[in-house]
């Protein structure tokens, strides 16, 4: 669609929005056409949320212009923004736990009579929009609370898409889906500017942008650093620079070619009723094994299991030669296991206190002395990791609730880069997380390794498994179904061992 | 492809049991075992079936006033708030609607003043909190501690009796309708009413948005402010009509009607399965709630026993009654999951 | 009760006239300290009103109230700080007669005479005067009547609605009640508590009725509840008992006079102690005898008896009923 | 983004503060505006530093008890909890440790009886919460029925005084050191230690952690069960403590000792910004929130307000007291945002 310069519907001006201590937006600009996929890149506090917070109503600017279809517009609820055409899908997920799908789907626009709910023609119309996403499968009586994290991200969808708005805006919608629900998500996209509306994605997935996006507006600390680049054509090199100042060689450091050590973790016949069967695995100091397969194939009650948070059904798990008793956390913990969970908000953070406390969360017993914690102590460790993984805005004093999505990503990485841990179990690590601050954990991955430390990395995006990982499991529908070393598999491969079974479905689906 | 592999599969056909429906068998149970205990305690009242019938419309009885007022308790926790006035919100309109001024206007005229007196203090506690951001425990406490003051100021703390003239108010508790008291009639009404407010209304649905995730509400354009005010409004309305039903029953308004009703209704609706942290909540369950409280409170008295006994009991009975139900969700949840 | 008394011009409270000896004659200015419980039921009320009127009714007295808060905590600042005031007399109804002693004691030890109303202080010197009325006695008319009426029936069943429970002289009453009964070889059946207020009064009555199918009388100590009391009988539609009521508020003895419930006989613990006590407050501040006393001073203790209220002598203590 | 020296002038070195301590500020100007008044309506008092001064300890004197209860009260609510039960542990602890029995070991015995009853009652709400997933609020609840029965039981319902061989407890509520009454002092030292136990050791972190997120927390390998006891248990011994106070102040143990001071308690730690929902609350503030609800009282009766203006007035001033408080936090936000 580039060349034939379709009518612009939307062009924002000196955007500017400051919140305590801290400027978000500093005069950001963006133009997007009808039909176009707008692609907004940024390292992780760019701006990018807060921006189409702006645009979406959610939050009032301090400054700046925002043309909607030609006229200025001011949204002061978020209710406005909807009428005006605008629909969002926050990088948090924004649904009501507590209500069914269809309830989520059309909460505040319920198709009502004199207040009362039209429950048939909302769940019809709920099935209608899943069907069209291609989860026609997602009952809409279920409770929210029930569903995949995955299913999750597909109910905002629908939300967003029920709304059948001009503009559709979707913020790191990729972040929780598997390869094959992004490959979906896409065609859902193309058919949506087909019928020219407009489309502004977020992420931080390079190739995701190449294969959908038309033109890419990126931001850098809270301004547009580049406006309208040609997301087919811009190479990798400059767009990364524009993101972060700096250019980036290698994100996956290399392998070193040192051999594992000892033994440290040794699973055998774990099972979990519903979840998984019959897992056996090892890992050994100094050694990444990586974990790849589709979202709900069991890998996150793996992790939880192994490490104690779920109670398995039969198998054991050793560290280091000493049994672990089954769901007791602590036992876990005292071995020098430690687990990043898979979601940040529910499972990992205290959103109200300073991001320093939440960095030492698992570790400020160590900082102590006689029961008496040393803020001091626990304040400059953390400040290294939080330099470390570059968390935005420096000062570990601030709650953590107020970091952007990526950096709080960071801070539950970082809670077990501390040191001590002998054993790390990681749930998609970086997700969320920028090209730049990829590299950096890497590296500090990396480092760990070397210092003989044995890591389990749950990832859905193959390519970091391939990247990183010594050894790959692949798992799929609770079961191992098959193991190898990273350098003789190719991405290709491991997509098909993945999502056999699975692509048939779509078949069926689509 | 699919999200859900491992979502539990739902046999085709018959619906899954929900959470809420669980715990309120579990409620039933309990209200079994209570009644189990008096068979075994007082076997020769409780065997006689004509009496336990009208041992149990009396329990509803005492139950009505009590349960109304819950039923508005529940909208505002699901909704993430509560409500610590509305004991004092029950004195103050029963002592309004019972002035010699107000009786004037007989039963009708007195039915209104409560209602609008109650709606209109219980507006203020949601304009307090909904506008004034204070934390509903304050904004309420104050309520309570205010109204029952005015309360005292108005009646000069004198019981006022309901005079003759007023026949309909005089009769109410006395009044039958197909063999069931007109007070407990009132009570399922306001039950059915709040139950079909509460699951097929907008206004229901966004009670329950607001309380289990208040941002999300935001951005779904729910105007949160408004639908507070509206809450608590429902809540003192609630307590107007409650207010008519304990002056009926007791023939008299007074600035001590009421008295720690707060704690009755949110145990009650806790107990029911309605969360503190808002965002869950039955009615039904709210109402087994009140109807367990009531009916251990009865198996008490019909026992003769000593205040102090009955005290200790109670207490074990409560965490009793709150692991009975629990074994049945979990061992329910057990089944259907896996 | 309250709506009724709107019409007529009545103060809603009961002084004394005491026509005889001089004692009506103004004497020295006198400052009367005042303290008694908030308020919260008709006959606590009925005391402050009496004592605020029958004061009223000196030109030389001043009156000197204060609140006294919730319970002991609250009391004691506030009678100390009516103490630092240094009135003539203090006249005291305690919240709990044996937590408020050393505070009694404490005005006396200031050389300001303390009279200590109904609650009792457990220290004698804490007071100058006490008057109380006698609960224990109550109960024990209240046994007599019923007794009386009872006695010869097989093992009727007698059931007693006290009030708060956990108060002392709730157990005094029973313990009176009990050792009447005992007399004529009767026992106390169902016994629940109710809390002073109507509304748990009919709660209480009404479970009681549902689980005893027959009851033969029915004693309830206070007669602010009793309004609920009554009420329940009447939605149980049971009529088989008679009751005796406690305190005598108007409300009570009206319906003894027109005998539509089966409230027959209230045994009197009357607030009209209240203004007694200010009297004699008035009468030691100003160093006065009692005129029928050959003693010059007004004596040290005062108890007063329980009366028996019927249908035959209501009307002689109609003028004394309280408006609760 | 950039961090905004420009729109945030904070002169270097000197750290911003913190939203509790601007929190505090407010409350400490809510208790100016009470002194205040009390000047405007009381000159002849108020003005009189003598007399002022005496009646300042008067009021920490009064506050003692509810202060160390509140105490105890912050670390359960900032865990996430709530305990209904702290005004009957009173009860139950000032009459058991007045038993004639118990009153033969003396005052230490009786210290040491009702300082053990508070905290194994405590730890029995933990252990039902913890390990009996009952939610705190009906745990605590049975607990409080339960526990007031029982006390009435051992009493008999009658007051028990101090005997006159108890001198310790007898003029605990008369001695002063330095001027300051030891009632005061005590409350002092709860409220030192407790500040100590909350900011400067791993038990306080791991209660704003449990309370803030209790699943991160068990993530993170905290034994929450475990800790939950603790914090009940604590509380419990708060209860202890304060019935030694209520005692000496009453001179007698007695089943209706402590009545609704968990309604006093957890309105004062709410005002003080203690959050219902957990993870936020401090000790000070607390504190200043009990020094305040006795202040108003004190302001009454110094004023000797009839009743019923009492609590309505109460109403409106804590409303005013919070929004003052509000506005003091807000406004300095304000300063420090852009
Ligand atoms: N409510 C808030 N209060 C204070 N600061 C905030 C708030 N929300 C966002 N910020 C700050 O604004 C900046 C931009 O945040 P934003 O979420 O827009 O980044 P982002 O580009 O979405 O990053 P990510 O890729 O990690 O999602 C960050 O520095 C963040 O700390
Ligand atoms: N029926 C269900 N009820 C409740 N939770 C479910 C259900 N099905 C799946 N989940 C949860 O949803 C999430 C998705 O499954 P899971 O995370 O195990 O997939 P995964 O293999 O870990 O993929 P990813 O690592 O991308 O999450 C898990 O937390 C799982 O426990
Ligand atoms: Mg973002
Ligand atoms: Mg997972």
């Amino acid at each position: 669609m580039r060349g034939t310069a379709a009518e612009v519907v939307l062009e924002l001006q000196g955007i500017v929005k400051d919140f305590p201590g801290v400027r978000a937006l500093d005069g950001v600009d963006l133009e997007v056409r009808a039909g176009e996929v707008h692609c907004l890149l940024g390292q992780n506090g760019a701006g990018k949320s807060t921006l189409i917070k702006v645009l979406s109503g959610a939050h009032r600017p301090d400054a700046g212009r925002i043309m909607w279809l030609g006229e200025e517009v001011s949204f002061a609820r978020p209710q406005a923004a909807m009428r005006a055409g605008i629909a969002t899908i926050y990088q948090e997920l924004d649904l009501v736990e507590g209500l069914s799908v269809a309830d989520n789907v059309f909460l505040g626009r319920e198709p009502a009579g004199l207040g009362f709910v039209h429950r048939g023609r909302m769940r019809e119309a709920a099935r209608g929009v899943l069907t069209r996403l291609g989860h026609g499968e997602i009952p809409v009586d279920r409770e929210v609370a029930k569903l995949p994290s995955a299913a999750k991200q597909i109910v905002s969808m629908a939300r967003a898409l029920s709304m059948d708005a001009r503009l559709l805006i979707m913020d790191e919608p990729s972040a929780v889906l598997a390869h094959d629900e992004v490959a979906n998500l896409f065609r859902v996209i193309r058919e949506l500017t087909a019928q020219g509306i407009a489309v502004i994605y977020i992420s931080h997935r390079l190739e995701e942008i190449r294969d959908i996006g038309d033109r890419v507006t990126v931001l850098k600390d809270g301004r547009t650093s580049a406006a309208n680049l040609d997301a087919k054509g811009t190479p990798t090199r400059e767009l990364v620079s524009k993101m972060t100042g700096r250019t980036i060689e290698y994100v996956f450091p290399p392998r070193p070619d040192h051999s594992p050590g000892a033994e440290l973790l040794a699973v055998e016949g774990l099972s979990l009723a519903g979840e998984f069967h019959d897992v056996s695995l090892k890992v050994h100091a100094g050694e990444i094994v990586g974990i790849a397969g589709l979202v709900g194939s069991g890998r996150s009650e793996l992790l939880e299991t192994i490490y104690g948070a779920r109670r398995a059904g039969a198998g054991t798990v050793r560290v280091a030669g000493q049994e672990l008793r089954p769901g007791d956390v602590r036992a876990a913990v005292r071995q020098g296991l430690g687990m990043a969970p898979e979601e940040r908000k529910s499972q990992a953070l205290v959103l109200d206190d300073p991001v320093y406390r939440n960095i030492t969360l698992a570790t400020f017993g160590r900082f102590a002395s006689a029961g008496f914690t040393s803020h001091g102590r626990e304040r400059t460790a953390a400040v290294r990791i939080a330099d470390e993984l570059q968390v935005r805005p420096p000062g570990v004093e601030r709650p953590v609730r107020t970091l952007s999505g990526g950096n709080q990503q960071k801070v539950v990485v970082g809670r077990w880069l501390l040191g001590g841990t002998r054993l790390l179990l990681l749930d998609e690590p970086t997700r969320g997380v920028d090209v730049g601050a990829r590299a950096e954990l890497y590296e500090v991955i990396r480092r760990l390794v070397a210092d003989g430390v044995g890591i389990l990395l749950v990832s859905s995006e193959v390519p970091e498994v391939l990247g990183l990982a010594d050894r790959v499991l692949v798992m799929r529908e609770g079961r191992l179904i098959h193991e190898a070393e990273a350098s003789t598999l190719d991405e290709h491969t491991v997509l098909d061992m993945v999502m056999a079974g699975s692509l048939l479905e779509t078949e069926n689906a689509v | 492809m699919t999200v859900l592999e491992k979502a539990t599969p739902i046999p085709a056909g018959r619906r899954e049991w929900s959470e809420p429906v669980k715990r309120n068998l579990g409620l039933v149970g309990v209200l079994i075992a209570i009644l189990a205990v008096g068979a075994i305690t007082r076997p020769d009242l409780f065997l006689d079936l004509d009496w336990l019938w009208r041992n149990e419309l009396l329990i509803l009885t005492q139950a009505s006033a009590i349960g109304v007022i819950t039923v508005g308790m529940t909208f505002v926790m699901i909704g993430g708030g509560i409500d610590l006035s509305v004991g004092a919100l029950v004195a103050l309109t029963s002592v309004w609607c019972t002035t010699v001024a107000t009786q004037q206007f007989g039963s009708l005229g007195m039915i209104f003043t409560a209602v609008v007196v109650g709606v209109i203090a219980g507006s203020l506690n949601g304009v307090l909190i909904a506008y004034g951001r204070l934390v509903p425990f304050i904004a309420t406490l104050a309520m309570l501690v205010a109204a029952r003051g005015l309360a005292q100021m108005i009646s000069g703390k004198l019981t006022q009796r309901v005079d003759v003239a007023n026949q309909f108010i005089n009769q109410l508790s006395f009044n039958k309708i197909l063999g069931i008291p007109a007070l407990v009639l009132i009570m399922l009404a306001v039950g059915v009413l709040g139950w079909i407010l509460l699951n097929r209304t907008t206004f229901g649905r966004r009670t329950f948005a607001i309380g289990g995730n208040p941002e999300a509400a935001r951005l779904a354009g729910i105007n949160i402010r408004r639908h507070l005010v509206l809450l608590y409004a429902l809540s003192g309305l609630c307590c107007g009509i409650a207010a008519i039903i304990v002056v009926s029953l007791s023939s008299a308004g007074a600035a001590d009607h009421g008295d720690l009703y707060e704690l009755d209704a949110i145990a009650a609706a806790i107990i029911g399965g309605t969360a503190l942290s808002g965002g869950r909540g039955t009615i039904v369950g709210s109402l087994l709630g009140v109807v367990i409280f009531k009916g251990i409170t009865n198996l008490f008295i019909v026992n003769n026993l000593e205040q102090e006994y009955q005290l200790i009991v109670k207490g074990a009975i409560i965490v009793a009654a709150v692991l009975i139900q629990q074994f049945r969700v979990s061992s329910l949840r057990r089944r259907t999951s896996g | 009760t309250s709506n009724e008394k709107k019409g007529d011009s009545g103060s809603g409270s009961q002084t004394v006239n005491n026509s005889q000896g001089d004692n009506t004659a103004p004497g020295k200015a006198v400052k009367i300290g005042f303290s008694a419980p908030a308020a919260d039921h008709g006959w606590i009320a009925a005391i402050t009103a009496n004592a605020t009127a029958q004061a009223g009714k000196y030109s030389e007295v001043t009156f000197v109230p204060v609140a006294a808060g919730k319970d002991v905590t609250e009391q004691r600042p506030a009678v100390e700080s009516l103490i630092s005031q240094k009135p003539d007399v203090i006249v005291m109804l305690p919240h709990d007669g044996a937590q408020m002693t050393s505070t009694g004691r404490k005005a006396m030890d200031a050389g300001i005479p303390v009279v200590n109303l109904d609650r009792e202080f457990s220290d004698p010197l804490a007071y100058r005067l006490l008057i109380k009325g006698d609960n224990y006695g109550m109960g024990v008319a209240a046994g007599h009547y019923i007794g009386q009426k009872l006695k010869g029936k097989t093992n009727p069943v007698i059931a007693e609605i006290p009030g708060i429970d956990e108060l002392q002289l709730t157990q005094d009453r029973s313990k009176g009640f009990r050792d009447a009964l005992a007399l004529y070889g009767l026992k106390v059946g169902p016994r629940i508590a109710a809390r002073f207020t109507v509304a748990s009064g009919q709660e209480v009555t009404a479970n009681l009725l549902s689980g005893n199918p027959h009851i033969d009388a029915v004693w309830n100590h206070d007669d602010d509840q009793g309004v609920g009391v009554l009420q329940a009988m009447q939605q149980a539609g049971r009529k088989e008992f008679f009751m005796v009521g406690g305190a005598g508020s108007l409300d009570a003895m009206q319906h003894i006079k027109a005998g539509d419930t089966p409230l027959e006989a209230t045994v009197t613990y009357s607030p009209t102690m209240a203004s007694s006590a200010i009297n004699l407050a008035r009468l030691i501040a100003q160093g006065r005898k009692m005129s029928e006393l050959a003693e010059l001073q007004v004596p040290k203790l005062i108890i007063l008896q329980s009366e028996t209220i019927t249908k035959d002598n209501v009307d002689q203590y109609m003028p004394l009923g309280f408006r609760s």
